[in-house]
């Protein structure tokens, strides 16, 4: 029988379908629908220091293939999580990677230092699309010397590994994670959502500025997934616009060792155990031993 | 809740822009709460989303809609003929919660009306109904309660009280207003605040259905949020923690 | 009755709508269907000094609501543009904006030297999304002090009106736009396409990788528009996945003096001409007397 | 050349994945040459450009197509019923050039006879056919020309020749070449391949219809072009100079 597991950073995994961080709520949420225990990591909504509101209405808007959100980060905090989420997670033994983020290096260093080892986090995912507030607001993840720093820093407090989620608003992609792969990161998240807006033509009015995901994100990120991997020797996880387990595939083939799947699951609350599900038709037509041997086989 | 296909059997206009969708499902829904409702995604690839809907009524494994057209979704659900296929997520969310009380006051705004009919029918004679609409002709989406003698207003005055459904309330409050009544409300949003500044002398209890964007429906997004008063964590899911809130409890 | 007329670089078009670069030929390839005396000024497809033969194919790709290509900017040069191609928009009386590229720097100043002054020449569009060969092949749109520079020196070559078009692969756009600004441009058109790639997943290889162009880039490029309109006063052209009248307004109202049409046209080749009559309805339904008075209208 | 609604009025599987549409145009179209094609919009809002198609044949303002199932639109197509509408534009590119000869051959493989269709029956008796498939079953692609006597070959042998069409044709050139003869042909590359090694020795004319993915259709985005031997301009527009090209100017 073909295998589904992936080994990430030494660990394990069932399968390399996750959810995208923010899109799968505190994971017990979907459980009326279907188990957690199918992801092969559940990637926590992204979790700060301190607990935070998050923007007022509308927070999301339709467009064509696409989605725009403007959630705010709201989340409970980093402590009220482990209290009283993470438990589920303990119960069912289901690994989880940590998105977090922080306006702040010191909030980005606190949180981290914060989040004792457990045998079921597989990594700190650091969401570097977040305004540095110190810095005019610009984000940690397009200036390369802020992306060194940072992941230099929150890497000297924590022995869990750290993957960094690279924001597509870059210059030049290959650059920002060369810098993070020097201070040391473990793996990359590639993308997170692409800033963008609408304008309401009837009240003459701008409603949303949000990140764009979904579809029309696929291409972007493919390229970015396939860039990186050809370029340093660390874990990928794809994310960016996966529908169904031929987009999955091509981001495994791409470079991507595990794929996250974000506004698919709002169309389709199954779509992940569906994409599981093909995937593993898929090797067993193709009599392919183990998912991981076609990561980056597009490089030809 | 769950995820289930289901069959258009009728898409009836019933006053211009105004339709009753019948689905019969591929297997049964839960018994849905009123107040609960339903993710529909339609079948045109166009529409990204899913659009969110009341459960109007549900019998048999048939899920009754009601539903106005205001943009692209319900305007192309409106042309969507019979036998075609829907998905429908449902029962979501928190519905009406029924306590035993003296008198129950129902105030629907137009096509408000959807997100409180179950819990009418559920009621029966102890619900008191104010109903609130443009025109005469909307009374059409009334039909069903007209035995239960509503209270109506139309704001063009064409049939019974001319105003607002809220003033027609406060006209009537006193006199129902003897002991223990609770209120409950669906419609747009400014009706719920002049209902507010009416019920707030007298402090009575009033549970109401908020509408608010949404992506996912099942809480996984945190896109559908109303403000409450919750210090700790102020917004509140629709989808999850509603679509049904206290009113007193919500930011206006 | 309405005027869809506006004023750009004090002279007169009869609309706001034009064609983007690359995807109306030459302009003669379209007068089987309509008139290229219809557009509010005509834009060339890319040129450079030397004609240029271009990639090899696959080099268009349909991805979800877009297209990638790699069309590599085959194009006769300028002088066959305008000793064979010119003559056309002379006889018709239609106003041009000649796009215009180099891989050096020499080559983007020869190219606008060459170019004489014309009563229906409207400006010089720089594609500056090419490669700068000399600086390791980083585009000359990635990077502010490359955008001054190059700005600059065809500035002085030339007293024809010069429009930067921007690249969305950066990583401030307003730092690129100001440093354009600040060198004296007069416009620019925003946004040129995303780069990004495909993955075929039955021959396990990637067939073509180019510009995502088409509605997925819509929401991005508004973006743009809506932010460079806020922080200089210049005139915008705005470009990137408009389809119909509705997203043509949408631009204006964003801040667009003018909008340009792409990829709707291969969809749909009488898209241009459609969106003109729709305008004008639009504006004759909401007694508006001019379309120049909405552009910006969206930021309240 | 205009963009005209045509209404489904046929689309009928022929052989296994192989189909033959019948469409009817709301507005004549100019009368197609032989190899030209049409570009068509279909109905299905998930894909996104326009497909080509050779024009199979036209008669009374109705249009025909001959398509295979390759992928999504093609797919999308075949699911496709009648009184459907597509868009049309057409008649587009460069056909086949046919000039006085003493004999004019037509080799054509697979789906390929799409684009010869309307080339044999503007030839008629003049045409000497070789027609090569996969097997007997798809000879139906065919049975339009069975009249004229057509060399067939099949590779599995199941029908006439087996073996290639262009192994076929080496057999019978040398009793066809007396004179002055040209030969057109459509198919998948590797067969003009073949064919350009059988017919070099001799340097027989050749016009071979070719295909390339496209955008426009036009000649507006460069993006179908195929590397001739013009050194000033090798890339050429499949959709505009061709898709009808001297197969001894094309670079293979
Ligand atoms: C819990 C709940 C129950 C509802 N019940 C009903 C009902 O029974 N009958 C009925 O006619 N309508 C109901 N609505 C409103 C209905 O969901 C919207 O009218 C519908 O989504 C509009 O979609 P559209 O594509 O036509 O409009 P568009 O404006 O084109 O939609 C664009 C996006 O905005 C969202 N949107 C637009 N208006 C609303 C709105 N008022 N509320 C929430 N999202 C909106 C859409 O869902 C979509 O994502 C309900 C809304 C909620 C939240
Ligand atoms: C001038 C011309 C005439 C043609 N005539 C016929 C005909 O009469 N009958 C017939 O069955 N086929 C014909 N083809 C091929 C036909 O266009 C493709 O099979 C069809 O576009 C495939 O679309 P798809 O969505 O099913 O495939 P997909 O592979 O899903 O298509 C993806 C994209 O690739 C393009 N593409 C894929 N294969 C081809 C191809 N072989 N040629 C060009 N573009 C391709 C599509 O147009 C589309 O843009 C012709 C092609 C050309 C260029
Ligand atoms: C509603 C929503 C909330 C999100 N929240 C976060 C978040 O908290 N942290 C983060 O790093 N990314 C967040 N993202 C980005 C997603 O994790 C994902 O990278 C992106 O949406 C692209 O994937 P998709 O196209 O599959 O949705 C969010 C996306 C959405 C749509
Ligand atoms: C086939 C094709 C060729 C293009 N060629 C050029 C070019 O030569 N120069 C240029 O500046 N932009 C070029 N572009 C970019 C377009 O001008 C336009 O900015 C982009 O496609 C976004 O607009 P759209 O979504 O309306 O197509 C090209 C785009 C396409 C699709
Ligand atoms: S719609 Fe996603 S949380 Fe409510
Ligand atoms: S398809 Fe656009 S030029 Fe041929």
């Amino acid at each position: 029988m073909a295998s589904m597991s992936v080994k990430l950073f030494g660990k394990n995994l069932r399968n390399p379908v996750m959810n995208a961080s923010g899109t799968l709520g505190y994971g017990e949420e979907i459980e009326p629908l279907w188990g957690i225990e199918n992801l092969g990591a559940y990637v926590t909504k992204g979790l700060s220091l301190n607990p935070h509101n998050g923007n007022p209405t509308p927070r999301v808007w339709e467009e064509r293939q696409g989605l725009i959100n403007s959630i705010g980060l709201q989340n409970v905090g980093v402590d009220r999580f482990f209290n009283e989420y993470f438990p589920l997670f303990k119960k069912k033994k289901t690994p989880i990677i940590v998105n977090f983020f922080g306006f702040t290096e010191e909030e980005y260093v606190a949180c981290a230092r914060r989040i004792k080892p457990d045998n079921l986090i597989i990594a700190l995912e650091m969401n570097l699309s977040c305004p540095n507030v110190k810095q005019g607001g610009i984000s940690f993840g397009k200036d390369p010397e802020m992306v060194y720093k940072i992941v230099k820093e929150v890497k000297a407090v924590t022995r869990i590994p750290i993957i960094a989620k690279l924001t597509p608003e870059v210059r030049n992609l290959r650059e920002i994670a060369g810098a993070a792969y020097d201070a040391g990161v473990d793996g990359f998240t590639l993308l997170n959502t692409m800033p963008s807006l609408v304008v309401d033509i009837e009240k003459c009015s701008v409603p949303i500025r949000g990140g764009l995901s979904g579809p029309v994100l696929r291409p972007i990120a493919l390229k970015a997934v396939y860039e990186i991997f050809s370029s340093l020797h660390v874990p990928i996880l794809g994310s960016g616009g996966i529908m169904n387990y031929s987009d999955a595939l091509s981001f495994i083939m791409a470079g991507a060792c595990a794929v996250q799947v974000g506004t698919a699951t709002f169309v389709d609350p199954y779509t992940i155990p569906k994409i599981i599900q093909e995937l593993k038709n898929y090797l067993e037509q193709l009599r392919c031993p183990r998912i991981s041997d076609l990561t980056g086989v597009a490089h030809g | 809740m769950d995820d289930i296909e289901g069959r258009i059997i009728q898409n009836k206009e019933i006053v211009s822009g105004h339709y009753l969708l019948k689905v019969k499902l591929a297997k049964p829904m839960n018994t849905p709460i009123p107040g609960q409702f339903a993710m529909m995604k339609l079948p045109d690839s166009e529409v990204f989303l899913r659009r969110p809907f009341s459960i109007y009524d549900y019998r048999q494994d048939t899920a009754y809609f009601m539903y106005k057209v205001v943009g692209k979704g319900t305007h192309s659900l409106s042309r969507t003929g019979k036998n075609s296929t829907v998905s429908l997520l449902c029962p979501l969310g928190k519905g009406f919660n029924i306590q035993k009380r003296d008198a129950y006051v129902v105030v629907a705004g137009g096509i408000g009306i959807a997100g409180v009919h179950l819990l009418i029918k559920r009621l029966g004679k102890q619900a008191i109904i104010f109903f609130g609409c443009n025109r005469a002709e909307e009374l059409a989406l009334m039909r069903y309660h007209i035995n239960l003698n509503p209270y109506v207003s139309t704001l063009d005055g064409s049939y019974g009280f001319h105003g607002n459904v809220v003033q027609l309330l406060s006209k009537h409050l006193k006199t129902i207003c003897k002991s223990n009544i609770e209120v409950f409300t669906c419609g747009p949003e400014n009706m719920f605040v002049s209902l507010r500044r009416l019920l707030e002398k007298m402090r009575i209890p009033c549970q109401a259905s908020f509408e608010e964007r949404m992506a996912c429906g099942l809480g996984l997004c945190f896109g559908c949020v109303k403000k409450t008063l919750d210090e700790k964590e102020p917004y509140k899911r629709v989808c999850k923690e509603g679509p049904v809130f206290d009113l007193w409890q919500v930011c206006l």
